[in-house]
């Protein structure tokens, strides 16, 4: 990448805080319109009972679960790639990072309100908190839900700790370059940020450190949400593939969100010189990977189950195969894998609109994926007497449509209080760069003599 | 309290900020009353290798063992608080206090971590007056904090020898 | 040693007649949902008639199967319920604690018999209706998940009569509803852990299975299955 | 139901049952003297009678103190009252032995229904607008009194008609009695489900005209023609209890059960052998199996005795029924038929049943009689796990049918001024080809003692509600499902929660005022004195070794619930009457085949029983046992039958017979012959309460007006019908699929 | 610019959030309808009863355990009557045999008050009842939310010797009966654990 002075970068980075056009305004007013009608909705489902959900027997979890898996999953974009990212010390990061563990915090976010939105009496929520009571009773932390609870937790905290720690320095910039309300705000936010040797030398360590414990958690946060469902003896649930299935599962919607919100940004925020091409080849390639990956967990789940030709099994095995629930699953294949794969792996292909509308399938075959691990399995458990089906009310999609509203809003609310790159990193990749250039020089030089 | 009086110059680029260094040291000016500030972290530049010992990682080691020691308490104790039998099981379920243990442990290594970081950089400090707004422009700044009047003058000459760009003194009845 | 309840339900017996279906109705305050909910397959009936075809025409036969709580000793629905609302009694059943339900609904999914029944509106009762209502059951609210508790009610009311009058239990006084009701004594509740019971004599008999027995969820639930005719010899 | 939908909707969760009796007293009703003293929340139990079918089980009801909005004087209160909670059924009852059909379970609901006739009404308004207004029981009875007066002294013009269901004990008694004191008086048992024609076969084979008790329990082989007794034919609760003890309650024996009927019922569905007959062919089939028998020799033909001199050829063996000749007429193969007669004779005690759409075709009294004597051959009559007669009191039967009756109003030959409706809905019960919502039209005064606003008591001008069931002195005398003699008895369980009165005490009270013979022919002041006179009578015929006196063994009595002979009567008094039996073997069926390709085959619901029960949410939501059909009603349809149609599960059907049409939707099940099409009774009213009103069809409006031969009975299951698709429908399951392995379900 | 940008952006999200909160809190509690309120009896009841509560700010209240102070038709002082040697079973009746005690009824109370203190005026009060042929509207004054499952007995209890006293108070010192004994599920739970008896959830809650 041509190298930038500080001073340009700086520029450039800072242009998005200022200012509010008209579309953006727009935009926002629009998503906003979609998350309070998703709030009302909500409303109106606590007030009236869940009955106004699509839910019933025996389908008892419907969109609200799908939507947690697949938010949650979401959520491995950010965190675990730019840790992964980090320890690498792959240099293509620094612009990437950020815009990436926004996701996860958002996402996760999002995500985790919907155990409790799929609640039955979500005004009782609390009694999830392990909190001492006259009553004596604690949570029951032998089910899945409470390792949920604490999973999601300690995920979402260490998230936001490593999203906000490196933003301090940046903060200090917009600091000295604001005044006024504005400067009040950010000076807070920059904790009084001075860039003595010491602070970032710490400040680097703790992100090491961090980078290195949140890659556990990441996994352990996946591979609980899905014992959610393979703890239970439920046909095509109850797997030993379910862990590590959804995790890569999870990392591929993951970097489908990554490249999608780098695209938009790169596009909106005329972030060009900083989203290279380089940066979406090599996220496609990592996109590449997951998607062979998660075909081939498909492929051993399924054919595992076919050949194992368990009749409770097969029936859901059927259903999604070619019954009522395969117009899903095939639309699936294909947004996961079919349309991916050539994208992905032909070079040509492989620039910034090619992977990012490979992206965009993905991240409809991953949601699609987790309905159709949720609701074919319910609908045929073992007695074909209490088979059932299931079909979502206006409440269920309003809530649904509006948590991406919520998403889309709260990125951009983001990206323009937030450098949504990293500058002192960007900068720190830059001097590092002339750095290597001057030594270069500097022995040859030596060797003149 | 009241920032210390100090000169300090501000330089553009990390060589000069190097020679500023050298020409302080030769001063016999201890380091402990240097203070360098720059925009992006110079690990490989004399002026930034100072205090690059930590004992963090341990001290987040530390942390974790403490609150997986929480989060294995927790476990227990909330399961035999009120012992309920659940699918005819053992009151204490090993498994899911695994779990439980090792997520807290790595939440009690992310939180030591953070606060660590904030105690050793005495972060936050909203108050401190050294500070150059230069330097966020990329201006690398190096100073002597209350440095002897007599020395003043000196230092002022070294800094600018060297090539700092501007030398500031802050006023020390200010 | 506590009781251990359980039932034996003799499948050559079972006529199909939901004289059971409609007593549990009447005895646990089970609300109709209407026919809008019941279309959407929302109505609640704590024990249901399984029936299932075999065969065409002309060569068809039905079983009957009642379907309720089987009363797991490895209960699925029990382990994963974050707020121990479903959890194991000390006389072996798996108990509803209404108050302490938030309806994740995870029980009911991990039910494998699918008996677990969801409050998923706040029940009516056309008034005088509610004057039926049998005040040694709560009536359950909206979000909360509910199924058969072997009448645990009756149970109760039998073990305080029985400890007030200071002497044991015996075998077929404590009759749930099902029980009480069915007109071929094909319903048999007592206490397993009692050999000399009616029920564990059933339970031991080689006819005896238990439904999905093969999940290992050691259902309290007996099923006899229907006999076939070998003439006068004994069967 | 948009009004049900909006409460279904309800505030955050919690019930406010507690917040009774929080704050402020003057906020809320008052409350009434407690006019009983009850200990609360501790239960008192009290017998019953279920009156809902003609078996007559014996109930006890649990009754526990609580709280009813109740109006005393014209004001709204808070009343501490003894309420009914539970039904079950009375041990000591020797009919149903402490069990209980789902529709006696379900009686309960009948007593709080929020749409009971709460105070008596006058018309106000037209005819059938259903617009009435309260009046006091004072006007009510001055009403009825004048009416009632004007036909005694009026130079008889017109008549009363009584139409009541079969009734028994005192209740008829009085009703007779009351009917008798006028010149042409028409009182009238009506029943859909009616069993005249068995009382008619069994009144000629046997000397008995009674439905028959069935020693299920003692028999090692039953075969059944079509009767559902483990439904809701005769006494299906005793019929069940026997029927698990044959299976099961004997050590190392257990019966075997042949169901023959061309729709798979309840009962067939246990059957260990179900055979598909052609309809109105079980006489036939019966007959066939005869044959068998005394050609093999298995039996000799004498031992049928006087039933067998019934059934022509009978003497010389038979010959025009050997299996082969009859197989094409019945469906069933020749070596089944061989089969099963071998088996029914070597398996002694063996028993055959015959009954509803068996004993419903043109020819059923021969079907009838032909089972009865295949029984006397099998020499199961008055024999243990045989057929017996409990011995009470042969019913007078009613001189005419109701069909006649309709006819004659229309057509003018009859006049009714004053028409009598008790616990009978003739409109939804009878077909429309019989005219009788005409002729109700017709008859310037119907009062009903309704306890509901049906299809009939909507056109009445006075509606004098009666108690519930559980609010009234009950007496009954079951005719069938022990051997032993029972006479039930019960004093009211609860206090009436409504302004009502018991249609007997109603009765007495008009009676009286009225004055004359008819006073003179009814002495009691109240039906309990009838009930307790009845009683003594018993007492001095019967006598007793607990009571040592009439009150003690009236005491008694109210206790337990009534009174049982302690003996069991099993022999059957030879001989019969010698009605020549019908010569016509085979049945007859309106509706040209070719056009009218399906019969039609109406059959009772097993929880609506004849319609009479719809009314209740418990049975409107417990699904079928068969068909698991919630809310609504059916068409059953063989699978192959509706490929032919082009009809899918749950489409909307039509089916029109000869005397009209109607639609529900196809339920495909493959137990039903592909020639036939069935369809449960219950539904379809136009006029019955919240829950039934309007929901689904009434497959009676379209039967043919074609009846037994040789009794007045409706043939109600000789209709031929054609089906035709006629859109998408709507049917409510609860089960999700058929059968065990299914292919992958079809979603609705 | 920027900063009035901010601003105008930042300050109408808030001032639009509350006002969509005190917006929709307005609207529940007046629009929403009086839902069933079973047995509660109100002047025109409705004809359905439910679980439901008849407004959402009932349900915050009882969700918060705020419960009415009973107020007594009558004041009827326990202290008095307990003081002339009365027992409680006395009126109470039943208390011993099940479940629930009986609040006795006008007629109970009259076959005494016929001729005791009958010009008192609280006696007055309660003759008049009787002359009008109405009961005494007595309000609870303990016993469990429906909400909380509990099936209390009492019978067990008082077989097990329980003095009426520790669940209720001293009555001796009280007139008008007032809750002073807050039966949450921690004073059951003690209780239970000291005399060792079942702790097991369906001993109360089915």
């Amino acid at each position: 990448m041509a190298t930038k002075s500080a001073e340009q970068i700086t520029i450039d980075l800072l242009r998005p805080l200022s200012g509010i056009s008209g579309r953006w305004a727009f935009a926002v007013a629009i998503l906003g319109g979609v998350v309070v009608a998703a709030l009302s909705a909500f409303g109106y489902q606590i007030y009236a009972g869940l009955g106004v959900s699509g839910l019933r027997m025996p389908v008892f979890w419907g969109f609200y679960i799908t939507n947690f898996v697949f938010w949650i999953g979401l959520s491995h974009a950010g965190t675990l790639i730019s840790a992964i990212l980090r320890l690498a010390n792959a240099t293509w990061r620094r612009p990437v990072t950020r815009c990436a563990e926004v996701i996860t915090v958002f996402a996760l976010s999002i995500g985790a309100t919907f155990p409790l939105i799929h609640l039955g009496r979500p005004w009782l929520a609390f009694f999830l908190f392990p909190y001492p009571s006259e009553r004596g009773i604690w949570p029951n932390i032998r089910s899945p839900l409470l390792w949920d609870f604490f999973a999601i937790n300690t995920y979402l905290i260490s998230s936001v700790t490593f999203l906000l720690l490196p933003m301090v320095p940046d903060f200090a910039l917009v600091r000295d370059r604001a005044e006024g309300m504005k400067k009040k705000i950010y000076g807070v936010l920059a904790l009084g940020w001075t860039g003595t040797p010491k602070q970032w030398h710490r400040l680097e360590t703790a992100m090491h450190i961090m980078a290195i414990a949140v890659i556990p958690v990441a996994v352990s946060v996946h591979s609980i949400v899905s014992w959610d469902f393979a703890m239970a003896p439920v046909p095509m649930w109850h797997s030993t593939i379910f862990a590590p299935y959804f995790v890569a599962g999870a990392i591929f919607s993951g970097i489908a969100a990554l490249i999608l919100a780098m695209a938009l940004l790169r596009k909106f925020l005329h972030l060009e010189e900083y989203l290279l091409p380089i940066h979406f080849e090599n996220l496609g390639k990592l996109l590449l990977v997951m998607s062979l990956l998660w075909f081939y967990f498909v492929f051993a789940e399924r054919l595992t189950a076919w050949y194992g030709n368990e009749s409770s099994e097969m029936a859901v095995f059927w259903t999604t195969q070619h019954g009522s629930y395969s117009p899903l699953f095939w639309t699936m294949v294909c947004c996961n894998f079919l349309i991916p794969f050539p994208i992905l792996a032909i070079k040509k292909l492989r620039t910034i609109t090619g992977t990012a509308i490979a992206s965009f399938t993905v991240v409809i075959g991953m949601w699609l994926e987790r309905f159709l691990i949720i609701v074919p399995s319910l609908s045929h458990k073992y007695l074909t007497y209490s088979w059932g089906t299931y079909r979502p009310t206006w409440v269920e999609i309003t809530i649904t449509a509006g948590t991406f509203c919520a998403m889309a809003l709260l990125y951009m609310i983001f990206s323009k209080i937030v450098p949504i790159i990293s500058i002192w990193e960007l900068k720190a990749g830059q001097h590092l760069k002339t750095q290597a250039v001057r030594l270069v020089v500097r022995s040859s030089e030596a060797g003149a003599d | 309290m009241p920032s210390p009086p100090v000169i300090y110059g501000l330089f553009a680029d990390p060589e000069s900020a190097d020679r500023g260094m050298n020409a302080l040291h030769r001063a016999e000016i201890s380091s402990k009353k240097i203070v360098v500030m720059s925009a992006e972290p110079f690990d490989d530049y004399s002026f930034a290798k100072m205090d690059h010992h930590t004992p963090m990682p341990w001290i987040a080691a530390t942390g974790g063992v403490v609150g997986g020691t929480c989060g294995f308490l927790l476990a227990r104790l909330t399961q035999v608080a009120y012992p309920i039998n659940t699918g005819g099981m053992p009151i204490l379920a090993a498994w899911p206090t695994g779990i439980v243990t090792y997520e807290l442990t790595m939440l009690g290594a992310v939180l030591t971590t953070v606060v660590t970081l904030l105690i050793t950089t005495k972060l936050p400090n909203w108050k401190s007056k050294l500070y150059d707004e230069e330097v966020s422009n990329g201006k690398i700044l190096i100073g002597v904090l209350d440095p002897s009047d007599a020395a003043r003058a000196e230092i002022e000459n070294r800094l600018r020898g060297a090539g700092a760009v501007k030398v500031k003194a802050t006023n020390p009845h200010h | 040693m506590s009781h251990q309840w359980g039932m034996a339900i003799d499948l050559d017996r079972c006529t199909g007649c939901e004289a059971c279906v409609v007593a549990c109705h009447a005895e646990n305050n089970i609300s109709t949902v209407g026919e809008e909910q019941a279309e959407l397959r929302r109505a609640k009936h704590w024990i249901r008639v399984e029936r299932y075809y075999e065969g065409e025409f002309p060569d068809v036969t039905v079983k009957f199967m009642p379907v309720f709580c089987q009363q797991c000793d490895a209960a699925p629905c029990e382990p994963v319920c974050p707020t121990f609302a479903s959890y194991h009694t000390s006389e072996g059943l798996n108990g509803q604690v209404y108050n302490r339900c938030i309806g994740t609904r995870y029980c009911a999914n991990a039910c494998p018999y699918v008996v677990r029944y969801f409050n998923f509106y706040n029940p009516v009762w056309d008034k005088p209706l509610h004057l039926q209502l049998n005040p040694d059951v709560s009536v359950r609210e909206v979000g909360v998940m509910e199924k058969c508790t072997f009448c645990v009610q009756r149970i109760k009311a039998g073990e305080i009569q029985a400890e007030a009058e200071k002497r044991e239990l015996k075998d077929g006084a404590i009759q749930p509803a099902c029980v009480q009701s069915c007109p071929t004594r094909a319903m048999v509740f007592g206490d397993l852990s009692d050999p000399e019971s009616e029920v564990s004599r059933l339970a031991h008999s080689g006819r005896s299975t238990k439904l999905l027995g093969e999940l290992g969820t050691r259902p309290k639930v007996n099923y006899l299955p229907r006999d076939s005719w070998h003439g006068n010899e004994i069967s | 139901m948009e009004r049900r939908d909006f409460l279904k909707i309800s505030a955050v969760a919690g019930a406010t049952a507690a917040l009774e009796g929080c704050g402020n007293p003057d906020h809320q009703l008052i409350r009434f003297v407690p006019e009983e003293d009850l200990l609360p929340g501790i239960a008192t139990w009290k017998p019953s009678i279920c009156t809902l079918c003609p078996a007559g089980c014996g109930l006890l009801v649990r009754v526990m103190q609580g709280e009813a909005e109740v109006i005393r004087n014209g004001q709204l209160g808070l009343l501490k009252m003894g309420l009914a909670k539970k039904l079950e059924g009375n041990p000591a009852h020797p009919i149903n032995q402490g069990k209980l059909c789902p529709r006696g379970q379900a009686g309960l609901q009948v007593t709080y229904h929020p749409d009971r006739i709460k105070a008596p009404l006058a018309r106000n308004g037209p005819r059938g607008s259903g617009q009435f207004r309260e009046v006091s029981w004072d006007d009510a009875i001055k009403q009825l009194v004048s009416q009632l007066s004007d036909l005694q002294t009026v130079k008889p013009a017109g008549g009363l008609a009584i139409v009541t269901s079969p009734l028994r004990g005192q209740k008829k008694t009085i009703v007779s009695a009351f009917a008798a004191a006028f010149k042409n008086s028409m009182p009238m048992e009506f029943a859909f489900f009616d069993d005249g024609v068995l009382r008619a076969a069994n009144g000629a084979s046997f000397g008995h005209s009674l439905p028959p008790t069935v020693d299920l329990g003692q028999s090692n082989y039953v075969i059944s023609f079509g009767a559902d007794f483990l439904g809701t034919w005769n006494s299906p609760v005793a019929q069940s209890l026997a029927f698990g003890h044959m299976r099961k309650g004997r050590p190392g024996v257990r019966g075997k059960f042949v169901q023959f009927e061309p729709r798979i019922s309840q009962t067939g569905a246990s059957a260990d052998e179900w055979i598909p007959v052609q309809p109105g062919a079980e006489g036939i089939l019966a007959l066939g199996l005869a044959h068998v028998i005394i050609a093999e020799k298995l039996r000799s033909a004498s031992a049928a005795g006087h039933a067998g001199s019934l059934i022509e050829g009978w003497s010389q063996g038979l010959p025009d029924y050997a299996p082969e000749k009859i197989a094409a007429q019945t469906g069933v193969k020749s070596e089944t038929i061989t089969r099963i007669a071998r088996e029914a004779a070597a398996h002694d005690p063996a028993v055959a049943l015959i009954g509803d759409a068996a004993t419903a075709q043109t020819n059923g009294l021969f079907n009838a009689l032909a089972v009865n004597a295949l029984n006397a051959l099998l020499g199961s009559v008055g024999k243990p796990g045989g057929v017996t007669f409990s011995p009470s009191s042969n019913l007078k039967e009613s001189n005419l049918s109701l069909q006649a009756l309709a006819s004659q109003i229309n057509s003018g030959a009859a006049g009714v001024k004053v028409l009598l409706l008790y616990n009978a809905n003739p409109v939804f019960g009878t077909p429309a080809a019989w005219g009788v919502r005409a002729a109700l039209d017709k008859i310037p005064f119907i009062a009903s003692f309704g306890s509901f606003i049906d299809d009939s008591s909507a056109l009445a001008d006075l509606i004098l509600p009666d108690h519930s069931s559980l609010e009234s002195w009950l007496d009954d005398a079951p005719v069938s499902g022990s051997a032993k003699t029972v006479v039930s008895v019960a004093p009211p369980a609860m206090n009436p929660l409504h302004n009502t009165r018991s249609m007997p005490d109603v009765l007495l009270g008009v009676a009286h005022q009225l004055g004359g013979d008819l006073a003179r022919s009814l002495p009691w002041k109240t039906y309990d004195e009838a009930i307790q006179a009845s009683f003594t009578a018993l007492y001095k015929e019967k006598g007793s070794e607990t009571a040592k006196d009439a009150d003690e063994f009236w005491k008694t009595a109210q206790d337990q619930g009534g009174w049982w002979s302690s003996e069991e009567v099993k022999a059957v008094t030879a001989g019969g009457s010698s009605a020549a039996s019908p010569k016509t073997a085979a049945p007859q069926f309106d509706g040209d085949p070719s056009e009218y390709r399906f019969h039609f085959l109406p059959f009772a619901s097993q929880l609506f029983y004849d319609g009479s029960l719809a009314h209740l949410p418990w049975m409107q939501e417990a699904p079928d046992p068969l068909s698991t059909v919630m809310w609504g009603t059916w068409i059953e349809i063989n699978p192959r039958t509706a490929e032919k149609l082009g009809v899918n599960q749950g489409d909307l059907v039509e089916v029109a017979s000869q005397h009209g049409k109607l639609q529900a939707p196809a339920l495909i099940a493959p137990g039903i012959a592909p020639d036939v099409v069935a369809m449960p009774v219950g539904q379809g009213h136009e006029n019955f309460t919240r829950y039934a009103s309007g929901r689904g069809a009434n497959p009676i409006s379209i039967l043919s007006p074609v009846s037994v031969e040789g009794t007045g009975s409706l043939a109600w299951a000789a209709t031929r019908v054609k089906l035709s698709r006629a859109g998408k429908g709507k049917l409510i399951l609860f089960g999700g699929s058929l059968s065990e392995a299914s292919p992958e379900l079809k979603h609705r | 610019m920027l900063r009035s940008a901010f601003r105008v952006s930042h300050y109408s999200r808030v001032a639009i959030a509350i006002g969509v909160v005190v917006l929709g809190l307005a609207i529940l509690e007046r629009v929403l309808p009086a839902q069933g309120t079973g047995s509660s009896p109100s002047a025109q009841s409705p004809d359905v009863f439910t679980t439901a509560h008849r407004t959402v700010s009932d349900s915050v209240r009882e969700f918060f355990g705020l419960r009415e102070k009973p107020v007594q038709p009558i004041a009827y002082t326990h202290k008095v009557h307990l003081g002339n040697g009365m027992q409680c079973t006395d009126c109470h009746v039943g208390v011993d045999q099940g479940p629930d005690a009986r609040i006795p009824s006008v007629n109970f109370c009259m076959t005494c008050h016929q001729v005791i203190a009958t010009d008192k005026p609280e006696i007055k009060k309660l003759a008049a009842y009787r002359a009008r042929g109405e009961d005494i509207p007595w309000q609870r004054v303990y016993g469990f939310e429906p909400s909380a499952h509990v099936k209390f007995n009492h019978a067990p209890h008082i077989r097990a010797g329980v003095d009426c006293s520790v669940c209720h108070g001293d009555m001796r010192q009280q007139t008008v009966a007032e809750r002073k004994v807050d039966h949450t599920m921690g004073f059951c739970l003690n209780c239970h654990r000291q005399k060792n008896v079942s702790v097991d959830c369906v001993t109360c809650h089915f």
